[in-house]
């Protein structure tokens, strides 16, 4: 429990068949070959001292502190740039070692401010570990020379501070900004005693900068140079305990460092399998929402919408929502009753939830938010594959050669995944992206995309076959691949399909406006660079033929032979932190954990006895369909855990009607959210800081989540779940979330070997668990497809109902950016608004121009569905007929404009396609300021003691 | 009609139009298993009661051939 | 391997059988009851911010960092002074804390050097961990105004510096040097911002007060204010290892904290059961030997003892002396051949010794110095109770009420456990000295001994016996204990026996010149006091009657019923790091290891068939015997292994006599000792910083010894062994002392349990450990004596042969000192050299006077046997008619003038008594000039390269 | 004589003059069994050969006896 710095070894882990003995400080240690002497020595427990060494950098061999003596060798070399060699004989510790350290020191302290007692880094910084390591006890030169004390701190960051005078330039903060996030914002300007550290141009301080707030350079910096505020403020932290992100999919691993109650800050854990010790702002810095104001701390109920919330006990609570309950389902049925489980709550909370709803309710009326994002996902490769999940570990991008990015925008979404990418393009790897927008990969500092080929919103499918005929036609299929692994009479069924001349790049071409010329190269490239891996996002899931685009880009991985081995495969970048383990958890209506169909009744009947009740053998509404029937007035009653449909899910007149309709909302959650203007029972949520659990991330890999702090609101989300369940007239005696998840192993066979005393030990797994794979899986379909035989499915492109035309020529289309994180119920409580306090609208300058509408204006934006107003950005990002906008802030609610079409498989909405006319507009619309007018209406607290 | 009606005919005939690409009996094949897979009981009983002339083809046989097996092993 | 402080829960642990729940950061904690809110926080991985509280020290409450919040409580209590309350709600973080925290951290920093990256401390310092703690980032005061900066550092202390200007006048030095150590030689002079440490009277230094150099203040500084030398010399240690002292019997644990293959410093490990965090000068400071320059590194060898030695070859110099041994057993048989095993090596390095003799020899004439010291002690004790060792653990004098302290120095000898005694003391514990001298024990800073019993030297037994006389004559025996545990008829024989008016005090007092009345208390204080403990040393065994005194003891503690639980027995504080070892290990010529006699045929048979040799069944030669046959010359070849036996054994004349009589003397040392001067052979040993083994000591506690540098001289010491045994032929492959320690736990009864794997696991363990004692025996004799029925053994006083008369009126008596060790091998070749640079001669004042001597006066020191000068020191500390010396220095070679009388049972030689005259003399002997002249000649080196 | 023949004597009378409370008879008895298991064989055959007539009472009778045993074992 106690705070120690991760260990550093000095520089990189090599890895190498061959082993190298060599004796440093009279003992024996053999290390790979390649390793460098610094390394070896770190890794029998001594430490030789560093200051521009750090194991997540490469060596860069400038600050002579860690000279060694090799018997043999002349001099004394750095000992971070050269590598072992067998037999060698390394002393770390002489006294002409000592000497020349005590040199070098000098310098250093020569010119550091003397203030370590105030200082920020006090007892964590590098320069006093290794001034107490080479024990100088006095400086010649004083402290009255040429100096760069005194200069000014840059605290313009909102979460860390910039204090040259404490900068020993070093450099690890400008080799962490490119090497590991490769942003490239942080340089040295000058040279020799002249350097100094900057931040983009000269004028620039960090905000201003190119810096994208990752925290790469203040986890390298090894002063208090770069220091984060919260520790400014609040001091060393005292413990640390290794937790999961609950930002984005990528699961990056933190290390939650604490003081008393106090969280002091969020560091990346250098073991996490999914960051490898990197972070993005949301992760590292967006965490001060757990303890921000706005969030409610205690049970509400209310009678009806327009009353103010009456704080009430627990006990009152759940008797009051377990009344409620009974009376709907004894006059309506239990099919009148259902819930939404969260992606943002844990694996066994999840659960939890949709055995309240089947077992406890008695209905399949469950639905999860990734039926919202990645429905498509899950429908898609099940269908080509047999598993509705991504194919690969995110460290297989390391051996990619071609990286094929299709709708989605990694370095906003899912940075720190993008930054390993970067690296790999960075080494050499090819880039091609499809997507509307030039998102920032496609031209960015040291990264050049092969191709971009722009489509028109919607037209993923067409693309794609396009890909596939080019693949056919010109002979560049793997046919010994897939003879082996697929069956061989759909592949021809498929071949026959696609090399229709209908579906050729240049017959297609008016419709996707993609030059047919740039279709065939990517295809060809795609075809014949090497391992080639597919990455996709929102923007293939959120169309009316989601589930169609995810089978295409299954047939192109197949047709190629790019599945099965290391550096290939299909991914999915999932959005919300646990969306892969929600949909794992059996949150979708038609099926049970592990992805099995209600009507399975080996599988049913399975369940019934573990849990000792009669499920529903139909399969229940999805969330659409929940607010349709509960405008027909046939579903009467929802259990929101964790989720805002209201803000997040598209259309949202729609949402609000259904929601209005229904005699019982229960939110669960941490904020009076924008469903909580509808909800009558609100139930104070936990963070994740406060509750045992797992959560599940892009790379199927499981991993703990800890406790490092008391709920808040007096319970974990999974105890409140139980106590719901209990009210209603359950017998549950969960004692901590590891007897869940020992549940979900007992019933779940792809979770078999899953344990939270493995994962204590392990770190991670990664799922499939079981006799099979005994060790997890970080890749998928290596010996053959889990289905059998991978599956070619023909996938015709069917143009989306929506249209434009002369009231709506411009296609409207969402994402999300760096900063914020879904609907920003997060995000926007911490000092992450700096970079983002509102939706904007961008828009080609030729579109803004016809329309009168400059960098700045505010707009009205117009669909079939609703409107809002927003202010544009004018920029070339977007496509001329294409406007692009964010839904992170409930003030705009671009959903208000989203139409409520959907996927054809999964109802998964077509978020990225909508018609729109924008035009000039001088305020919100008047939707907005009733919604706003409703909403604080809504929030009211009456603040009595409850009568307990 | 209902709007919902109306979503319940506009989502039938989406995935029949996804689907035929793979010939007209696979098609309707697929559909109807596509339905009975994913649709809660009120959502098939309101497309059984409507008026299926409304539907394409491929659609309308589906759902023609689900309301046969439901009354089949309803007898 | 990495560097850590060891964890300080702030207040000392507390025991109680009462458990007490309370909630601490929103944590709940159950702790015993009178357990400190601070030691509660820290036991769950909290950390209170503290300047004043150490887990080894009582709270004190001064420094007002530890405040907290107690809810329901008013204001802010300190944290090490509050005892937690059952259901007690803490908070140790908040607001309001942080700013009081921030308020006194501003003011002990405003008064503090700010020079932490130069400073000796830094990285290392509480002052610094706390100021990073609270995370105060401004003084307002700033350093200008009055302070205690600039003030001289007092470098007078070899081993420490005490630097004024960085000390916080928390008091931890001066309460270390009180509760710890029992010196109390510091002091706070003055009042609030006048108050400054002080080692003794105002002008005193550190060095010229009572300070006796412990390091528990230099330990309890939490600044750099007391800092050791070496650490300001090399930097701060990176790495520690936990191992066991090599200098005296109560075995404390260190850790050697190094860097590179430098040791930084030593320091006492608490968790360590021996020394409980506590140390003296010796272990603590007096390791520089390990690398003085004296030391041999290489293997020498010579024809004759008056050539110079010839620097050879390991392979040469083991040929050379495996073809000597061959010659000499071919030509005399194997009992010419004989070995000295070393109470200085471990467990597994001696039983190689007496392996190689036994059955590489082929002869039994092995033997140990314990021979010289506590022979009488193996002897005494097994007639008794059936043991050759003590009864207790150190911790159990914390339950004695009074302690009888017979013929020993505990703060000299053993300094730790004279701490812990003194502790007990001021707690309230009686005690009574038996002892020639006024040792220091007997009045010194809150002690008093009730009863000082200063008995006249080789008087032991009389006065044991009138103590028995007075406890069985005043009806004071414990009749139901000797009922039940010992044989009733031999009780009533010794009862009979010591009743005889001849052992009463009143007629004994004529020979013992102890007041009959005081002795008469004493025993009734020691019968009726409670638990009552026998503590003894050397100064029991070191006679003519040394075996005698023990069993006396033996029966004192029998007649009581003192024997068989805490608080009370027998306890031998033995000698040298491992003479309890070396006896457990077979090193004496009549029993193999687990002092079992040769003639038990069962035993020897095991013996014979785990090594594959025939062993001889009569016992062999002692030292003394060896040197008798030597001067016969029936015995010729020697292996002495960590041994000076020309210097610590007496007479030595007869020693000389006997080693140049011998064909072969093969000395396996450190350095070129006095013994050396007759070898002709030399091998040189290792420290026992460079190897791995156990020690065991006085309270049977086997103890791992960690290598924490290469042996310096290529082999660790059992290494050598096995390769001398198998240049004669034997055929040992030992690779790690743990394999040696595994063959003594195999034919070991009393051994069963230890292994190296469980040593490391449980830290130590205290023979027996076995079947019936499988956690081992911290007491022993608890349901019943090892012997089965515990024997009284009639002990007759006989007076020694050694009479004082006119031409020897004085009795010398020997002892050692505070700062020495042993023949000072060690100790000699470190700094300790400023508090004893010469041994001396103490003599009462009244006795100085007839002979014209005063305080530094040269004296000639003569005996029957030899003479010697020293310097005289005059002192009351010495009874009329006795003087005292001490051994350390072979300038002086005290044991010239000692006599070969010896104990009657085991040889053990009477230096405690010898007739003596002491005269004014101008200089040194001539025997001395003529010694010193020969060691010269003897030691001196060729150095050509070895004809490899 | 030599020195390690008087010391032999010493030995020998030492120990016994410290058994000697025991009575004569155990006295004997010990002081046989303490040489016994103590001497080297050396040491035995130096005193079996001595002029036994030096020692004290109990030191000779006690030698005789180990003599007398030794000769028994012997034969």
């Amino acid at each position: 429990m106690g705070y120690e710095r991760q260990a550093d070894f000095g520089t990189p882990e090599v890895k190498s068949d061959q082993q190298v003995t060599l004796t440093i400080d009279g003992r024996e240690v053999t290390v790979p070959a390649g390793t460098t002497v610094m390394r070896a020595a770190a890794e029998c427990g001594g430490s030789i001292p560093k200051l521009c060494a750090t194991d997540s950098l490469n060596q860069f061999g400038s600050c002579r502190l860690c000279l060694v003596e090799i018997e043999g060798a002349r001099g004394t070399p750095a000992s971070c740039t050269t590598p072992v060699g067998p037999g060698m004989v390394v002393h770390t510790q002489t006294p002409r070692l000592e000497k020349l350290r005590k040199g070098v020191m000098e310098l250093y302290i020569s010119d550091h401010p003397l203030d370590c007692l105030t200082c920020s880094a006090n007892n964590d910084c590098e320069l006093q570990d290794q001034a107490a390591n080479v024990g100088l006890r006095d400086v010649r030169y004083g402290y009255q020379g040429e100096n760069h004390m005194g200069q000014d701190v840059d605290t313009s960051n909102p979460y860390f501070d910039f204090s040259p005078d404490k900068c020993i330039v070093c450099s690890r903060c400008v080799r962490a900004c490119g090497e590991t996030q490769g942003t490239f914002a942080l340089t040295v300007d000058g040279r020799g005693f002249a350097s100094k550290i900057s931040a983009g141009q000269s004028g620039d301080d960090f905000l201003s900068s190119e810096c994208v707030s990752c925290g790469a350079c203040v986890q390298a910096c090894p002063t208090s140079a770069l220091m984060e505020k919260s520790v400014v403020e609040h001091g060393k932290p005292e413990r640390a305990v290794v937790t999961t992100c609950a930002y984005c999919g990528v699961g990056c691993t933190f290390r939650a460092e604490m003081k008393g109650e106090q969280l002091v800050r969020m560091v990346p854990w250098k073991d996490g399998k999914a960051n490898r010790g990197h972070s993005c702002v949301k992760g590292r810095f967006a965490w001060g929402y757990a303890n921000h104001q706005d969030r409610i701390l205690k049970p509400m109920i209310r009678d009806s919408i327009d009353q103010p919330w009456q704080e009430v006990s627990w006990e009152e609570a759940l008797s009051y929502t377990a009344a409620k309950i009974k009376s709907i389902k004894e006059t309506y049925g239990a099919r009148a009753l259902g819930g939404i489980t969260s992606s943002r709550c844990t694996n066994e909370e999840t659960f939890l939830v949709q055995k309240l709803i089947r077992g406890g309710f008695g209905s399949n009326n469950v639905d999860t938010c990734a039926r919202v994002c990645h429905s498509p996902t899950g429908f898609g490769l099940s269908q080509a594959f047999g598993t509705s999940a991504g194919t690969q570990d995110f460290d297989s991008v390391m051996d990619a050669d071609v990286i094929l990015l299709i709708g989605a925008n990694p370095t906003d979404g899912h940075p720190v995944f993008a930054s390993r990418m970067k690296r790999r393009l960075r080494q050499g790897a090819k880039l091609i992206v499809i997507d509307p927008r030039r998102i920032d990969l496609v031209r960015s500092p040291h990264i050049n995309a092969e191709h971009h080929l722009p489509l028109q919103p919607g037209t993923n499918v067409a693309v794609l076959t396009s890909i596939a005929h080019v693949i056919v036609t010109e002979g560049l299929a793997d046919e010994a691949f897939i003879r082996e692994r697929c069956d061989w009479d759909e592949y021809q069924d498929w071949a026959r399909f696609v090399s229709d001349e209908k579906h050729s790049p240049e017959y297609l071409e008016a419709v996707t406006k993609v030059p047919a010329e740039t279709v065939r190269q990517a295809a060809r490239l795609y075809a014949t660079g090497g391992n080639g891996a597919i990455y996709y996002g929102l923007g293939v899931t959120e169309h009316s033929q989601g589930s169609s685009t995810v089978m295409a880009i299954a047939n192109l991985a197949m047709v190629t032979g790019n599945i099965g081995r290391r550096g290939v495969g299909v991914n999915p970048l999932r959005g919300q932190n646990n969306v892969q383990g929600s949909c794992d958890m059996g949150s979708f209506p038609h099926e049970l954990s592990g992805y099995r169909h209600l009507s399975d009744s080996a599988t049913r009947q399975m369940f019934e006895k573990d849990w000792g009740v009669s499920l529903d053998p139909e399969p229940g509404l999805r969330i659409p369909n929940m607010l349709d029937a509960a405008v027909d007035g046939t579903f009467r009653a929802i259990y929101i855990q964790g989720e805002d449909i209201l803000q997040s899910d598209p259309d949202t007149h729609h949402v609000a009607a259904g929601l209005a309709a229904m005699d019982l909302v229960i939110v669960h959650d941490l904020f009076l959210n924008e469903t909580a203007n509808y909800a009558t029972v609100f139930l104070p949520g936990s963070t994740f800081l406060e509750k045992d659990g797992t959560f599940t991330n892009a790379e199927r890999r499981i991993q703990p989540v800890r406790k490092v702090m008391e709920p808040a609101n007096g319970y974990a989300d999974w105890e409140i779940t139980q106590m719901l369940a209990n009210a209603i007239g359950c017998d549950w005696n969960y004692t901590h979330p590891s007897e869940i998840l020992d549940e979900i192993a007992r019933l779940t066979p792809t979770f078999t070997g899953v344990s939270w005393e493995r994962l204590e030990r392990e770190g991670s797994l990664q799922w499939p668990v079981n006799e099979k794979f005994p060790d997890g899986s970080p890749i998928m379909h290596v010996d053959g497809f889990v289905r059998g035989k991978g599956k070619f499915v023909v996938t015709e492109y069917v143009p989306t109902d929506e249209r434009t035309g002369p009231r709506f020529p411009l296609l409207l289309t969402t994402g999300r950016i760096l900063s914020q994180y879904n609907v920003g119920a997060q995000t926007r409580r911490t000092a992450n608004v700096v970079w983002h306090h509102e939706d904007v609208l961008e828009m080609h300058p030729t579109d803004a121009e016809n329309r009168g509408l400059a960098d700045g204006s505010w707009a009205r934006l117009a669909s079939r569905t609703g409107e809002t107003t927003l202010r544009v950005v004018v920029t070339d990002r977007v496509a001329p007929g294409v406007v692009y906008t964010t839904f992170h802030h409930p003030a705009t609610q671009a959903n208000v404009v989203t139409t409520d079409y959907s996927d054809w498989a999964t109802n998964c909405p077509e978020y990225k396609v909508t018609a729109v006319q924008v035009t000039p507009s001088n305020g919100p619309s008047e939707w907005q300021e009733e919604y706003n007018a409703q909403a604080e209406r809504s929030r009211r607290i009456a603040h009595v003691e409850p009568a307990e | 009609m209902s709007s919902t009606q109306e979503k319940l005919r506009r989502m039938a005939d989406q995935i029949a139009t996804n689907l035929q690409a793979r010939g007209h009996e696979e098609a309707v094949a697929a559909t109807a298993e596509h339905i009975w897979k994913f649709w809660d009981p009120r959502m098939k009983a309101g497309i059984f009661a409507d008026d299926l002339s409304v539907l394409t083809p491929i659609a309308r046989e589906a759902i023609e051939k689900l309301k046969a097996d439901a009354q089949q092993s309803a007898a």
